[in-house]
């Protein structure tokens, strides 16, 4: 069973900084694998360990993809190998192009029998590159999993929805999108760290993937923080019986 | 320049919170008959507090610097490093 | 997608749709609505705004909801509408997907609002900060959430046309075994008018009871901050507010033992009015509060519950 | 379970244990350094200047690469009372030329940069990972354990930090005392590079460092520092932690009284502060450095072996960790020859320090610690010189006295002989 997870780079939401314009300060922001992808990593691995096969990841994005620490990181959560697509121009992708690019990057890799994605990307989190992925490639498609069980040339999966659970079986090649609760990520042990040194990267760039011509379909205008609303700021110090009557009388306020 | 309160001064650094799981943990017992107690005063991040006579410690803001161990007479604070990856990430240093 | 004639809706869930009906009243010219069910269904879509019903057929065991969605591409590809709005539930966002990969462009996710001029509103970044954009697609796509709009009454009296059309069928290489109702109790937070929420300032689970009696006294619902739900696990995920949690507009927000950290408060500081109760005086939540009391939940919560009780 | 072998095995990514690194990779030596931080650096502080001259010898022109900070042109010493306050200032061109005798620097930065050198001449880095102990065979050091799992090595390097737990499990060094530790704590303040430059008369890249005696400390056995970076101030209280139990004080409220001193006010204004952070450092000077710095495949280097020295005007450690870790690489490379590991084939370490500026300064500043536990220093010196300047420049139209007469008067007033002020005269030229 050849398994591809897909992940994106984002920043670290602790270091995002709001200027006194309300834009957003993200150059100095660290780099992290998003938050519901590790789950999908994990879940790659444990298809294998019960299937047998390999695990292999896959990012694309702009050249900071790289950096040396992020390709570790990945690795260490025990992909074999590890597949980057890098082009600057994929630093503003929406969500259209990146799945366009993964899914060129997918057949270029060839043979993958499922493709898992994280429910969402953390900075984002539109969940909408597993679905469109899914339909590119022409594959099975399913989001919400979170639990695969392989069986022959399928897999079943629980899909939990708003308020019902489903159980699908799902005819491979596919692509699934996982949630966190499939399965807890793992915290890299040294000897994964020093291995993950070790395993092969491949780099290619857009042309190398036949994928030349990836046209912008959505516009991004701005990007803001919210407006903060004024708040009125009555605080009363204290918990005596008078400073909870004081509280009393503005909550009752304002629940008439 | 503005003055800050200690959870305010906190609150500009990262941590990364290893929740549920202490890396410093206090045996009570010794400390009923420490005086001055001083870990409520040397620790530059004030996390430690006295509720109900016993001393709590809340270690999610800890920056790892080790005054607490140095100090305590009775040998009532078991303090390690948080595991790897986790407690505090200086930015700037 | 510039100026808005033609709005289509869609969703798997009765009360988004009603609600989408609504606000596609608000934003264009004619609402069409994709329906899976039957005459009545339809009569309910049209008298909460829809102008014309497509009729696409009924679920049953060899159906899917997603196994609709060749006839809505056929339908698209027919009609061209100017924007096509999908419930965000699991199985909106992942038909609006495949809908948008088929025609070549992206999904307008998660909407919160649409300008006049075409763009529209999203949080990004767990809701630090909100995007306007645009699509460029001859079809908009897009995915909108209940309470965007808001529920609005349904007019009795209302005027519309239905229309049966082909299902149209290809092979599946998905198929439903077993559906089963979600254990666990289900909230929706995101539509609650009131909210207690529960932070690191309770010590024992056993004490979010005091919590749980004010949430009923006043009819609010339970919240509580990421440790709770995530490192605790004294509440269900479905509870946390906040980054990648719930993110609301309540009219009351009463925040207990909660310091204000940012994470927690992009989820709740659109609320209209916030109230406070923490025993450090330098916790951040008090300059995000209308109302704020420094001092021990466990002695503030039971002298309030007391007070509630009473109605003095 | 199998371990893995390995060459060397560093613990810790701080100056230290990268310069060894990066000097055993650029040797050919097989090593592997693990770090428990996110990154090397993101669990380190500095507390005063880096005096590079040892560092450029590892990587020749550093500076042009580096993310450091300011080289430091301007050395200040204040001596603080309550409100008055007299400063010392120092300008020397020559420290303005490259090579460069000293730089600010920024840790998570500069760290971070170290180890990518370290990284691209070879070393195997292991981020995020915390070594719990040592594995031993009898006395010998064979490796070292993470979690459940093990890794061995030929030699393991000690480089991590005034902590040292590593050296204290593999019985090195016994806790450390009280008297010998201080505790730091600093606000890093963001100012606009223009305001830095204006405020502190500084051109270009040039920077400041001052040394603060006295009431910056509460008068607590220690000081406070305040140097300059790009665009930040770099501003801390330094308390040793017998005298902190002793007086009660709390060091964030130090800090915080500091930063609103008369002295310090107007540097820090409308800067805003975007961290706090705290960390211990070394007071006992060459006392506190164990008799052994080597076991049969162990060697403790930088913090960890307690190279540093607070003269009072200078706080060094950095120029130590690097110079120790180059001379801990040198004795391997040589044991390596040898296939040697044994205690006393790596005690060349023992000698090349001795050798090195490490030892020699360390010996040289042998004194300045039993100086520097003097009380007077940090209490009444301070008040002493404000109030003979107080007397010297204050026109209150009462008649002037000579200097002298002013100056004992003053002794006087502050209960100190003349005595006093000679013997720690004496003492304090001897020791710094």
């Amino acid at each position: 069973m050849n398994v591809i997870t897909c992940y994106k780079i984002v920043p670290d939401d602790q270091d995002i900084i709001v200027r006194d314009d309300r834009t957003l300060g993200l150059e100095k922001a660290e780099l992290e694998i998003g938050q519901y992808d590790l789950p999908a990593i994990e879940a790659g691995m444990q298809v294998v360990a019960d299937a047998g096969g390999k695990v292999s990841a896959l990012s694309v994005g702009p050249k900071l993809l790289e950096n040396s620490k992020l390709k570790k990181g990945v690795l260490s959560r025990g992909p074999a190998d590890l597949y980057l697509v890098v082009d600057d121009s994929l630093a503003e992708a929406d969500t259209h192009q990146t799945a366009r690019t993964l899914a060129a990057a997918i057949q270029k890799i060839g043979d993958a029998d499922l493709v898992l994605c994280g429910e969402g990307s953390s900075d984002l989190y539109a969940q909408q590159v597993g679905p469109q992925l899914g339909e590119l490639l022409g594959m099975a498609n399913i989001n919400a999993v979170s639990k695969i069980t392989v069986e022959g040339d399928k897999v079943i999966v629980e899909r939990t929805l708003e308020d019902e659970v489903e159980v699908l079986e799902v005819s491979l090649p596919a692509v699934i999108s996982v949630t966190t609760d499939i399965v807890q990520p793992r915290i890299p042990s040294m000897k994964e760290v020093l291995s993950a040194g070790k395993k092969p990267v491949t780099q290619w760039s857009l042309a190398d993937i036949g994928l030349a011509d990836n046209p912008q379909t959505m516009e991004t205008i701005n990007t803001l923080a919210p407006e903060l609303a004024e708040r009125k700021q009555i605080i009363i110090e204290g918990d005596s019986e008078e400073a909870v009557n004081e509280l009393w009388e503005n909550l009752r306020q304002e629940l008439q | 320049m503005i003055k800050l309160s200690i959870p305010e001064k906190l609150a500009l650094n990262k941590f990364e919170v290893n929740e549920g799981n202490p890396h410093i943990i206090i045996d009570n017992t010794k400390c009923q008959s420490c005086q001055p107690k001083s870990c409520l005063t040397v620790c530059p991040a004030e996390l430690y507090s006295e509720q109900n006579g016993e001393i709590i410690v809340e270690w999610a803001g800890c920056l790892e610097c080790g005054t607490c161990r140095a100090v305590c007479p009775q040998g009532a604070i078991s303090w390690e490093y948080p595991i790897g990856g986790f407690g505090i990430i200086y930015r700037q240093g | 997608m510039s100026a808005i004639k033609n709005v289509w809706v869609f969703s798997d869930k009765q009360d988004i749709l009603a609600e989408l009906c609504a606000g596609a009243r608000q934003l264009g010219e004619k609402v069409t609505v994709l329906l899976i069910g039957n005459q009545s269904a339809a009569d309910e879509a049209i008298k909460a705004g829809a102008d014309h019903v497509y009729l696409m057929g009924e679920l049953d065991d060899s159906r899917m909801v997603e196994d609709f969605l060749p006839t809505i591409e056929k339908l698209v590809a027919e009609h061209n509408p100017d924007l096509v709005m999908f419930g965000n539930t699991k199985r909106g966002k992942l038909m609006a997907g495949k809908l948008a990969a088929k025609r070549g462009t992206s999904v307008l996710a998660d909407v919160i609002e649409f300008s006049e001029d075409g763009t529209c509103k999203r949080r990004v970044y767990g809701g630090a900060a909100i995007s306007t954009i645009k699509s460029n697609a001859e079809v908009a796509i897009a995915t909108v959430g209940g309470g965007v709009f808001g529920p609005q009454a349904l007019d009795e009296s209302r005027q519309g046309t239905t229309e049966n059309v082909d299902f149209v069928a290809t092979e599946s290489k998905v198929k439903c075994v077993e559906r089963r109702a979600k254990a666990g109790a289900t909230v929706n937070l995101s539509a609650a008018k009131r909210v207690v929420a529960v932070g690191r300032g309770f010590a024992d689970k056993e004490d979010l009871k005091m919590a749980e009696e004010l949430a009923e006294l006043i009819g609010a619902e339970i919240g509580c901050t990421r440790p709770l739900s995530e490192g605790l696990d004294w509440l269900p995920r479905e509870y946390y507010i906040g980054v990648s949690g719930v993110m609301f507009k309540p009219d009351l927000y009463i925040a207990l033992g909660i310091s204000g950290q940012i994470q927690h408060m992009v989820g709740c500081n659109q609320s209209q009015t916030i109230i406070a109760v923490n025993k450090d005086k330098a916790a951040p939540i008090f300059k995000q509060a209308d109302y704020g009391i420094v001092g021990d939940l466990y002695k503030v919560l039971p002298m309030l519950i007391e007070k509630l009780k009473s109605g003095k | 379970m199998s371990a893995d072998k390995y060459e060397v095995i560093i613990i810790g990514g701080g100056p230290s244990g990268l310069a060894a690194a990066y000097k055993l990779a650029q040797a050919g030596v097989e090593v592997v350094l693990v770090e428990r931080g996110d990154y090397c650096g993101s669990k380190n502080l500095s507390g005063g200047v880096f005096y590079t001259r040892v560092l450029d010898q590892l990587i020749p022109g550093f500076w042009e690469e580096a993310p450091v900070e300011r080289y430091i042109t301007n050395y200040v010493t204040t001596l603080m009372d309550k409100e008055d306050y007299f400063n010392l200032d120092y300008k020397g061109q020559a420290l303005s030329k490259p090579p460069y005798n000293a730089f600010s620097v920024l840790r998570a930065k500069f760290d971070r940069w170290l180890a990518e050198k370290a990284e691209d001449a070879g070393v195997m880095l292991v981020n995020e990972i915390k070594v719990e102990k040592v594995l031993k065979e009898g006395n010998k050091v064979t490796g070292i354990v993470a979690g459940d799992e093990e890794m061995l090595a030929d030699v393991v390097i000690a480089a991590d930090g005034i902590n040292s737990f590593i050296a204290q499990e593999a019985g090195l060094r016994g806790p450390i005392k009280p008297e010998h530790l201080a505790v730091g704590a600093k606000a890093l303040i963001e100012l606009p590079r223009e305001k830095i430059e204006d405020r502190f008369r500084l051109t270009g890249n040039e920077g400041t460092a001052y040394a603060m005696l006295g009431e910056a400390s509460h008068g607590v056995a220690g000081g406070a520092f305040l140097y300059t970076n790009i665009d930040s101030l770099s501003i801390g209280v330094v308390l040793r932690l017998d005298d902190l139990v002793k007086s009660g004080a709390k060091p964030a409220e130090v800090l915080d009284d500091l930063l609103e001193h008369p002295m310090v006010a107007p540097l820090v204004k409308d800067g805003k502060m975007v961290e706090y952070g705290a960390h211990l450092t070394a007071e006992g000077g060459l006392h506190m450095v164990p008799q052994q710095l080597v076991a049969d495949g162990f060697i403790m280097v930088g913090d960890a072996a307690g190279f540093t020295i607070n003269s009072g005007l200078v706080i060094r450690g950095m120029d130590l960790a690097v110079g120790s870790g180059i001379a801990a690489a040198e004795a391997i490379i040589e044991a390596k020859e040898k296939n040697d590991f044994s205690a006393a084939s790596l005690n060349s370490y023992k000698r090349r320090l001795d050798e090195s500026f490490v030892m020699k300064d360390l010996k040289t500043y042998a004194k300045a610690p039993i100086f520097m536990e003097n009380d007077r220093l940090y209490k009444s010196y301070s008040k002493l010189a404000n109030d003979i300047f107080g007397k010297v420049y204050n026109h209150d139209l009462t008649p002037k006295e000579l200097l002298l007469k002013t100056a004992l008067k003053a002794l006087k007033e502050n209960n100190l002989s003349i005595f006093d002020l000679a013997r720690d005269g004496f003492k304090g030229v001897r020791a710094l």
